[in-house]
């Protein structure tokens, strides 16, 4: 069975050797600082104890306030996962460091979170539109991507006709 | 004094026979040398990720057998695991039964697939493909008789699966399972040794276990490159821990050792289908859901709104191309807030480049159907 | 060349093969130019069957045919950066003027000559005259080819090795 | 009977004689007469030729759906008989579409110049005692000339196009095809050493005499002639200039409706040439041991013909490809040196047996049973020399195991 290691559990790990790189830790995850993140990541692939070694995955996150990116890993010789993430507050231009020193395979997943995130990783050698064609305005997964008439934002806030909940956003009488 | 050729750019794809639908790789050669090699992809982009945020999550399920569409059932699996752990659900034994029944019977359908196409790739004229369709066609019978569908089965959910399966549908399975073995051991003779194939395929878009886990590829591909690593041993999920079986693991990294790797699955799939179906329970096969709601006039019970605690969870499974995961994030709305699929296909082409400069265009052809990738997950 | 036939037969192999002869030289666009000459060869093959020359004849399609005119084409699409138009050159003029210098000459040898016929009929199997010649009164001029060509290969092997290949072998 | 029936117009045993009964019934001038003659009997094969090829293209496509487990074309005509009858009217109605960049004057003519070669081939073919357009002396080294052509016709038609992967596959092509007519030019000198003669008939006449084929005499030249052929008209394990998974489809790539045809057709006329070309020089061509007295040698050579025909759409069913530079190494480096020592052996026996006179009941099987020998003993010494028996062409299954996190990888046999 593969141990899931906390965020809290991992935040404290790398606490230990990165003091003040940890910015949040949840029992989901741990937040790392974007400026100390690819050093938090190389260490967690080549400490032994750690072991790290296998990106599983790497998506970006649109949480409204920030951009987030979650990586993913895993251990094989531990048979460990847990996952780091790292934050952007920037609305307009997020921008985290890149994976792909540490992880080649974190390449073509950051051109993923790229094109349809907009965030912009700094160091990766090639971050270029994937799936969309260069010069596809906006970046669709973002949650202001289409803005609705009204205001409103896309996605469904209720389910239409669920009771107990009024009818709002893009549910039809 | 030498003398080169000029630069000569040609487009595999994106409409190509070997491409396995609509994915284009841009090589550049000199001669028949490939020097560089670059991926277009996105021709078959449904911005499933955008679409799944405006869905509820039983909604959703579809999504999942429309991105690999020659293995829907584990993509249905991945996905209702990664929601049930988001929501905490214990899933009846019969319905984990079930999952797995179906999830080694898509394996062996899917590499069946695979491992034709390679054959084709390797340029045999469309005679394994054939000979492996029979095999698929009796699984997808199978499918048929369990959900009413062959290709897009919609058949898990969130708590159990649609419908239990109808009464003739053992002894069809038991009947399936004595064939097999027969034509797995014609499927070795003809190709395994076939030195054409040999020829072809060893020493070709060889990878090192190093590589292999820095590039982050999963499935026969990293079990190609000599590590030994399956997500049904290492984090057992649906009935797995009460099945034997083992991994098979390749030692030259090379497309033909992803190959065997794939017919050495076929058998090792028969043996936890044996295993399963004597072992299958009775009992519900889906759980009630707090909200649920009978459908009028339809058979799922699975309700029609969850609404899952603000949280994330990440599903991974071993689909037939590798680590299947759905990473999904709940703001305690109907649906997903963030809805991401981390397909294998897609990740397994990274080392794409790598592996393909300095071979010739044959080769290259030959490495694409070793990864055997599903242009469906691909772009998603 | 009493026989009605085979004069038509010569006048119109001739006319195929000066014509696209001349195209050769006029076509603007190589692989067109390669594809005359294809046509020359094979007029010319005709024409050694008019002479009766059928193993010749034979030979000329196998060899011209099928082997120089693939090495030029070789030699065209290989050739780096080469455009596939013929330029217009500084030395058409010159050119032009000694073409039609060696064709005076040669028409004027050819009327001038006093050509002798022979009296004897044809070869009924001209391969075994000719093998019995080669390896027997001209064995070493034909020995003496077949070293040249062998050379030939080498110094096309040589020039086309990679740089590094040097290393490799040793 | 055979008396009786000994050149009468009724005598179906050589079609050519009801023919020549006929002409030399109206008693036309010699010149006529020739040109008559020569016009029944080219539009004589044209028309076999044609039926041949609608009748394989059926057959192929259903004989390959029985090995892959399929029906094959069902639906048009009683068992699909008309598929092909169907497909032809198809292509000769779809639009002739040229396209923009191609060079149109050579787009079109690529089409009828690869066409010439694999017809011309059936002048020389001796279908029965008499039936025989042109009986040339140099028959031999005619068919390897005429097929010759097929080498520009290809390189023509995949530069016309304009296409990148039409241009790739021509490139190979010419490479293949030049390199494999020189195994098939030496497979062909051996037999012609021993013959004699490069008289087509000949070689019919002296197998006859010696009541034996030449198949039993000399088998490597037989499968070098084979493994040649298939390079030159595209079989599997040898279709690289088509390489469907590759190349899509070759140097015809940009060819559609009559022109796609064409090559089409082409691909078959030139398959039966090279069958025709194996059943005369090494199955007897005609003759059947005495039988063609009873059964017309021309049914006999069809029979022939087609049986060779059909090891080609086996392997074509059966066979994945050979990648371009794995086949040129095969044909420099594995048969042309056993062309080479082969042609030296034959003509070494020529020499013993001319000098010792020895009685062809003896000779014969003699030479027959050292030839192979010599055969087997040089194909698999030299392939072992070549490193081939050195495990690297066996498979091998994968390694089991039950334990996670392993790392199994030797990489002693990559690279």
């Amino acid at each position: 069975m593969t141990t899931y290691v906390s965020g809290i559990q991992i935040a404290h790990l790398i606490d230990g050797q990165f003091p003040d790189a940890v910015a949040d830790a949840q029992p989901e995850f741990a937040v790392v600082k974007s400026e100390s993140l690819v050093e938090v990541l190389a260490w967690l692939r080549d400490d032994p104890d750690q072991a790290y070694e296998f990106l599983s995955s790497l998506t970006g996150v649109d949480r409204i306030d920030w951009f987030e990116v979650a990586y993913h890993i895993e251990s094989f010789q531990h048979n460990r996962a847990s996952t780091i993430k790292v934050r952007s507050s920037d609305r307009e231009n997020p921008s985290v460091p890149s994976a792909v020193p540490v992880w080649p395979g974190a390449q073509l997943q950051e051109r993923e979170a790229y094109d349809l995130l907009g965030i912009n990783f700094e160091g990766n050698p090639d971050l270029r539109r994937i799936f969309l064609w260069d010069g596809f305005a906006g970046f669709p997964l973002r949650k202001d991507y289409l803005n609705l008439p009204g205001g409103q934002m896309p996605g469904l806030e209720r389910f239409p006709g669920e009771p107990g909940v009024e009818l709002s956003g893009r549910g039809t009488e | 004094m030498t003398i080169k050729s000029e630069p000569f750019v040609v487009n595999v794809g994106p409409q190509h026979p070997s491409t396995h639908g609509v994915f284009r790789l841009r090589l550049t050669l000199d001669g028949e040398k490939i020097i560089d090699a670059d991926m277009v992809m996105g021709y078959l982009h449904r911005s499933m990720e955008k679409l799944a945020e405006e869905r509820t999550y039983t909604q959703n399920i579809p999504f999942t057998d429309r991105t690999d569409y020659l293995a829907a059932m584990t993509g249905n699996l991945a996905y209702v695991m990664a929601v049930e752990k988001l929501m905490k659900i214990e899933v009846p034994e019969r319905a984990q039964f079930l999952r797995t029944i179906m999830a080694e019977l898509q394996r062996i359908a899917s590499h069946s697939m695979a491992i034709g196409i390679f054959a084709n790739d390797c340029g045999a004229w469309q005679t394994p493909v054939m000979h492996m369709f029979r095999d698929r066609e009796k699984i997808l019978d199978l499918f048929e008789m369990a959900c009413g569908a062959r290709l897009t089965l919609n058949y898990m959910r969130i708590g159990g699966v649609s419908r239990d399966i109808p009464d003739e549908w053992m002894p069809q399975a038991y009947k399936l399972l004595k064939e097999l073995p027969k034509r797995f051991a014609e499927y070795e003779d003809l190709l395994l040794s076939n030195e054409i194939i040999v020829a072809r395929s060893r020493g070709v878009g060889v990878l090192t276990p190093e590589q292999a886990i820095a590039h982050s590829v999963s499935g026969p591909m990293l079990r190609g490159s000599g590590v030994a690593w399956d997500v049904r041993k290492a984090d057992p999920y649906a009935a797995y821990d009460k099945l034997d079986f083992e991994i098979a693991v390749g030692t030259n990294g090379d497309a033909y050792d992803r190959f065997v790797i794939r017919l050495a699955e076929l058998r090792q799939s028969l043996h936890i289908l044996e295993q399963a179906l004597d072992m299958m329970p009775g009992g519900p096969v889906h759980e009630r859901l707090g909200t649920a709601t009978v459908q009028p006039g339809g058979q799922s019970i699975a309700p029609l709104a969850l609404r899952p605690p603000v949280g994330e969870a990440y599903g991974r499974i071993e689909s037939p191309r590798g680590e299947l995961g759905y990473y999904i994030v709940s703001d305690g709305g109907p649906s997903p807030f963030r809805f991401h699929i981390r397909s294998p296909s897609f990740i397994n082409l990274t080392p794409i480049k790598q592996m393909a400069i300095g071979t010739t265009v044959a080769d290259a052809i030959v490495i694409l159907g070793s990864v055997d990738i599903v242009v469906g997950e691909v772009d998603r | 060349m009493e026989d009605t036939g085979t004069i038509v037969a010569f006048w119109i192999l001739a006319l195929i093969t000066v014509g696209a002869a001349f195209g050769v030289a006029a076509v603007r666009n190589q692989i067109h130019s390669v594809v005359l000459l294809i046509v020359t060869f094979a007029g010319v093959a005709g024409l050694y069957i008019t002479l009766s020359a059928d193993f010749i004849a034979v030979v000329q399609i196998l060899i011209y045919i099928g082997a120089i005119a693939i090495l030029i084409i070789f030699a065209i699409v290989l050739t780096p950066r080469a455009g596939r138009l013929n330029q217009e050159g500084f030395m058409l003029l010159p050119a032009l003027g000694l073409a039609a210098l060696v064709a005076g000459t040669m028409i004027f040898v050819a009327f001038d000559t006093s050509w002798a016929i022979s009296e004897r009929d044809g070869f009924e199997e001209t391969a075994t005259a000719i093998g019995d010649l080669l390896l027997d009164k001209y064995a070493l001029p034909f020995e003496i080819a077949s070293v040249l060509l062998l050379s030939a290969i080498l110094g096309a092997i040589l020039l086309v090795r990679p740089e590094g290949a040097e290393e490799e072998i040793e | 009977m055979v008396i009786l029936l000994k050149g009468e117009w009724y005598d179906l045993r050589d079609l050519a004689n009801p023919v020549r009964e006929l002409i030399d019934g109206i008693g036309l001038p010699d010149a006529v007469d020739y040109v008559l003659w020569s016009l029944i009997a080219s539009v004589a094969i044209l028309t076999w030729l044609v039926v041949s090829v609608i009748a394989f293209i059926w057959i192929e496509r259903r004989v390959v759906a029985l090995m892959q487990n399929r029906k094959g074309p069902n639906r048009v005509g009683p068992a699909g008989l008309l598929q092909p009858i169907a497909d032809a009217i198809k292509l000769l109605l779809k639009e002739a579409i040229t396209t923009r960049d191609a060079d149109r004057m050579l787009f079109w003519l690529a089409p009828i110049i690869v066409f010439i070669p694999t017809i011309v081939v059936f002048a020389v073919v001796p279908f029965g005692e008499s039936m025989v357009l042109a009986n040339l002396n140099v028959g031999v080294l005619f068919l390897i000339a005429v097929a010759g052509i097929m080498t520009p016709a290809v390189f023509i038609a995949g530069w016309s196009s304009n296409n990148k992967y039409a241009l790739l596959a021509a490139m190979r092509t010419i490479a293949m095809l030049i390199s494999y007519e020189i195994v098939q030019v030496l497979a062909l000198l051996s037999v012609v050493i021993f013959i004699g003669s490069m008289n087509l008939q000949t070689f019919v006449s002296w197998q006859d005499e010696y009541n034996t084929w030449l198949i039993f005499i000399m088998p490597l030249p037989l499968v070098a002639y084979l493994i040649a052929g298939a390079v030159e008209i595209n079989r599997s394990p040898m279709d690289i200039s088509e390489a469907e998974s590759e190349l899509a489809a070759g140097y015809h790539t940009e060819y559609g409706g009559i022109k796609f045809g064409f090559f089409y057709q082409a691909e078959y006329m030139a398959g039966f040439a090279i069958a025709a070309a194996v059943t005369t020089l090494f199955l007897g061509g005609w003759t059947l041991w005495g039988l063609e007295e009873w059964i017309p040698g021309w049914i006999i050579f069809l029979g022939k013909l087609y049986a060779v025909f059909f090891l080609y759409i086996w392997s074509r069913g059966t066979l994945p490809r050979l990648r371009i530079d794995q086949l040129m190494s095969f044909a420099w480096k594995f048969m042309l040196p056993l062309m080479l020592v082969n042609v030296l052996v034959i003509g070494a026996e020529v020499f013993i047996w001319e000098e010792t006179g020895a009685s062809r009941n003896i000779a014969l099987p003699a030479i027959g049973a050292v030839n192979t020998t010599l055969a087997v003993i040089l194909v698999v010494g030299w392939g072992r020399f070549l490193g081939h028996g050195s495990g690297r062409q066996r498979g091998y299954r994968a390694t089991l195991t039950r334990e996670i996190g392993k790392i199994y990888y030797t990489g002693a046999e990559a690279s």
